[in-house]
């Protein structure tokens, strides 16, 4: 394992050091490893707050600014995070108008963000949760840990934070969150297994003629294993998984992710695929975003997110934004 | 069984942990995001050096700061579910400072009702459900028929031990490991697998005691 | 090799068409390998052309649009691009103000770039070449190829850029480009060598207990092999490097620059040993840069870059731009 | 030599660039960026497939059509440099339908006069220089003894192969080897094996029309 770190024990926070140095626009809290905005709660404003493991950068602290988060919380590598963060970005946050906290669905950060949550309501917060689970490599049951939360949580960052920036209330924030999950779906692949840094070998070894199909962003194996293939039909096989699920027509918000490792030029060319796949389907893909956005650590491989967009929520989607990662209108 | 014999499980735990960290870690490797050892090693290990650990003079008080440190400091699934189990148990236990047999079975029950409630495993699901559950029953069973003190705790670990080798044959409904599907199946659950460890680790605490 | 590909032999091209699908506000000519911004020349405004070798994107595609470049040439994956790209480019920008040309110094573009200039001057558009020369690693002496053009380039782009949008004229606009080349410097190390896809295999083997120090952006191993060593102590190496040669204290802009396969957090574990680096020398980084920029390939490593502002500099910085990679102020 | 001599050369060289395509990009690799081969190699493919290449009716034709599509297609360094050379040698023969080997021999100093001119490279560089001047030098020589064609060409291919093989114990000056300091040494530099395997194919190219 060769790593860009002092030491296994100490990569979030030096990590988190690096990101407050860089970004004045942010407030970070490297002891009790909590990112804000600058400048205190927004009165009247409803407070974003996210998180979940390390290791998945940008998210969620490169997605923390103007018209997206107020806070995030970055737990341990592939770790989500304790009660105890979410408790005091909540507070933090907290403009009198409630918090949304913006889970993706793992057991892990769901459980947390649960305890967090009644704790907060006990000091008198309004909190409302939404659980993200746009993969569709996982089957949804009830009977299950059900879908994994992955790509939408970007979308629904950034589509709540412009709604609750215009001043809508906690119920109307959430909503539209919801709504973004409901339109979107992601799938997985995998070219090369990642290594945690506490754990210092690969999580899977993978031969250099197979794909992991389906993965997830903590480097676990997919739900398959399959021959390598060209970007045409590993953007096939996602679409054709995505698109099982949920039409792939009309007007498209569409993601095209790097876990990592994966350099822009590989992206792109990905990304064509994908248009063409859509365009033949009758979909527009009127807004993308092509990079390393929600990744695995330096893994190897892409994630696919699509989300239907309705005229509110591309409205949404356009409005200003002034985070580390992402950024327009300002 | 005194608060000192409840303190040296914990202490013993975290020892048994930390010597086990790497082998949970590649159990949660094969069917999870391989932090589990790493995340109870460093939970267990924040209990030790929590001042309240140190100073709780009641069994239920031990198991109850137990609890908390982990929940504020281990994360991921495993934190808030054992978090649960040894405050539910802490709490059960109440401010006994000597809990027999019976008061110890239900202390264990309440800690599997508070990880069902919290996580809606089930048995079967492959999960640490499926060692602390046939443990509890194992204990109860024992208590019931008389067994002694270490009988009891003997068959509670032993079962845990049945209970997490188990889990191998299984396919994941619940946790990391169900995004796996199929391929769940054939590895060991790492959250049975800690709690057998620690199941065990109680057993030779009070052995060690008597 | 495994590569999110079609054919080693189309990857530019495959790229090219992702770019253009995902960026309406590019005019990719994918057949001709120019990438221009829509709209067509900008009347009394200088052109700012650039070009290099594809494989280290987002460099120069990226950067095409508001307050950057006008056009980009990228050639095939590591090889300079040719005349014929150059003089297109040239031409399609050139809105009577004379265009610049920011070349890389590496004798590949410096010779391309320079027969483009001779075929534009017969055509009577003004060329000027600004050559970017940054790289410490490299000893600088007029009997050998000379320093090589990194990170420098980033900066340069983004300076002229904005000063060219401001309706400065060419012999400014250059002189800005050169200002910010002298005042800039970078070194770079490698974790991991990266495999070109027609070539198929990795440019050089390194053990997993050893770093190439002093690397360039094509995948050659560097100016010395060393043991490993915490992020720190490779902060330290390559901020040794550049503070033989530059001062690092006073106001600074500095990008810390991921080679490709590096991900985030650990850029930002450097970043932190950067500014530390610097604060403890009198520096004080008041604009920064953390994120894949100009890389080479799935290469893990990093580089560092170092630019001494003025207040002029930093205006020009902040100034608003608009491109597929760095996005600020509109 | 008419055209089809030159263009038969032009044509022996795309086809040894191209069996020659790895073992030019490994050279590279060493202390290059891993391209030469595939550089050359879709160059001179370029060449064959221009249209003016079938229809040049000279020798100087053929040469500057090879250079002019060679600076179209190749890129990065090697891409200007054999252009020129090719470009210079084109021009120097003129229209001249069956050029000497005095014409043939001031054609090759133009390349080398061209590729100098350009790249500033002197000889113990490391670069293409190593193998294209003490080619000419000997090509002359022979030549002024009154050599026989196929003896004088023998001389230039043997010079450009001995002059290759010399750059390995070179330590790189110019060209992007140069980056890699004393590392640098220990291996051929790629575009003087080029340039010995396109000496060579003129060489067979010429002894194949007699
Ligand atoms: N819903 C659940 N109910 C009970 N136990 C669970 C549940 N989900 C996960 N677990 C247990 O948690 C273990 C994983 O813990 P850990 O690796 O620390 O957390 P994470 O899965 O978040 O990385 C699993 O092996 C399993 O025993
Ligand atoms: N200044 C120069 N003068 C002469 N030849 C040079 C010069 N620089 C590089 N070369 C030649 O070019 C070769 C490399 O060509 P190639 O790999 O195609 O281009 P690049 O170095 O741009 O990748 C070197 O091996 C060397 O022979
Ligand atoms: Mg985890
Ligand atoms: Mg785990
Ligand atoms: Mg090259
Ligand atoms: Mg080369």
């Amino acid at each position: 394992m060769k790593k860009l770190i002092n030491n296994p024990d100490t990569v979030v926070t030096d990590a988190l050091a690096g990101l407050a140095a860089a970004h004045p626009s942010l407030a970070v809290d490297a002891e009790n490893k909590v990112i804000l905005r600058a400048g205190g709660p927004r009165p009247g404003k409803v407070g974003l707050v996210s998180g979940g493991g390390s290791g998945h950068e940008p998210l969620h602290g490169g997605f923390v600014g103007y018209g997206m988060l107020d806070a995030a919380c970055p737990g341990e590598v592939f770790t989500s995070p304790v009660p105890d963060q979410m408790l005091l970005a909540t507070k933090a946050v907290n403009g009198g108008a409630g918090v949304l906290h913006i889970v993706k669905n793992y057991t892990g950060d769901v459980l947390n963000f649960q305890m967090a949550a009644e704790l907060a309501e006990d000091e008198g917060i309004d909190v409302v949760p939404v659980v993200i689970n746009d993969d569709v490599a996982v089957e949804d049951s009830l009977y299950t840990a059900g879908r994994r939360g992955t790509g939408a949580t970007v979308f629904a960052e950034k589509i709540a934070g412009a709604l609750a920036e215009e001043g809508a209330d906690l119920a109307a924030v959430a909503a539209v969150a919801r709504e973004v999950n409901e339109r979107s779906r992601s799938f997985g692949v995998a070219l090369s297994p990642c290594t945690i840094p506490a754990a210092g070998k690969p999580t899977f070894e993978l031969a250099d003629t197979e794909v992991e199909l389906g993965i997830g962003i903590h480097g676990e194996p997919g739900r398959t294993r399959a021959p390598m293939a060209p970007a045409s039909e590993l953007a096939a096989v996602a679409l054709d998984a995505i698109g099982a699920d949920l039409p792939v027509d009309g007007d498209l918000l569409v993601m095209v992710n790097g876990m990592g490792g994966t350099p822009l030029i590989e992206l792109y060319a990905l990304f064509s695929e994908v248009s063409q796949y859509v365009r033949a389907r009758g979909g527009r893909i009127t807004r993308s975003l092509v990079g390393n956005y929600i990744t695995s650590l330096e893994m190897q491989g892409f994630s696919v997110t699509v989300c239907r967009l309705s005229g509110a929520l591309a409205r949404l989607w356009d409005a200003p934004v002034e985070t580390p990662a992402l950024r327009w209108g300002r | 069984m005194d608060a000192e014999v409840f303190r040296a499980w914990i202490v013993s735990s975290a020892r048994t942990i930390e010597a086990s960290r790497d082998h949970l870690t590649q159990l949660d490797a094969a069917i999870g995001d391989a932090d589990h050892g790493i995340n109870l090693a460093r939970g267990f290990a924040a209990v030790l050096g929590a001042q309240e650990f140190g100073k709780a003079s009641s069994p239920g008080a031990v198991l109850t700061v137990t609890g908390s440190t982990l929940i504020s400091k281990v994360g991921g699934a495993s934190g808030p579910l054992y978090g649960v189990a040894f405050r539910r148990a802490g709490k059960a236990l109440g401010d006994d400072a000597d809990p027999g047999l019976h008061a110890l079975s239900a202390a264990l029950d309440a800690a599997l009702a508070g990880v069902q409630q919290l996580g809606a495993a089930r048995e079967g699901d492959k999960t640490m459900v499926d060692a602390l559950a046939p443990a509890t029953r194992a204990f109860s069973k024992a208590v019931a028929e008389g067994a002694s003190r270490d009988g009891a705790l003997a068959a509670l670990a032993e079962a845990a031990e049945a209970g997490a080798a188990a889990t191998i044959s299984m396919q994941a409904l619940k946790g990391r490991a169900s995004y796996l599907g199929p391929r769940s199946v054939g590895h060991e659950d790492p959250g049975a697998a800690s709690t057998a460890l620690i199941l065990a680790a109680l057993r030779d605490a009070a052995r060690a005691a008597s």
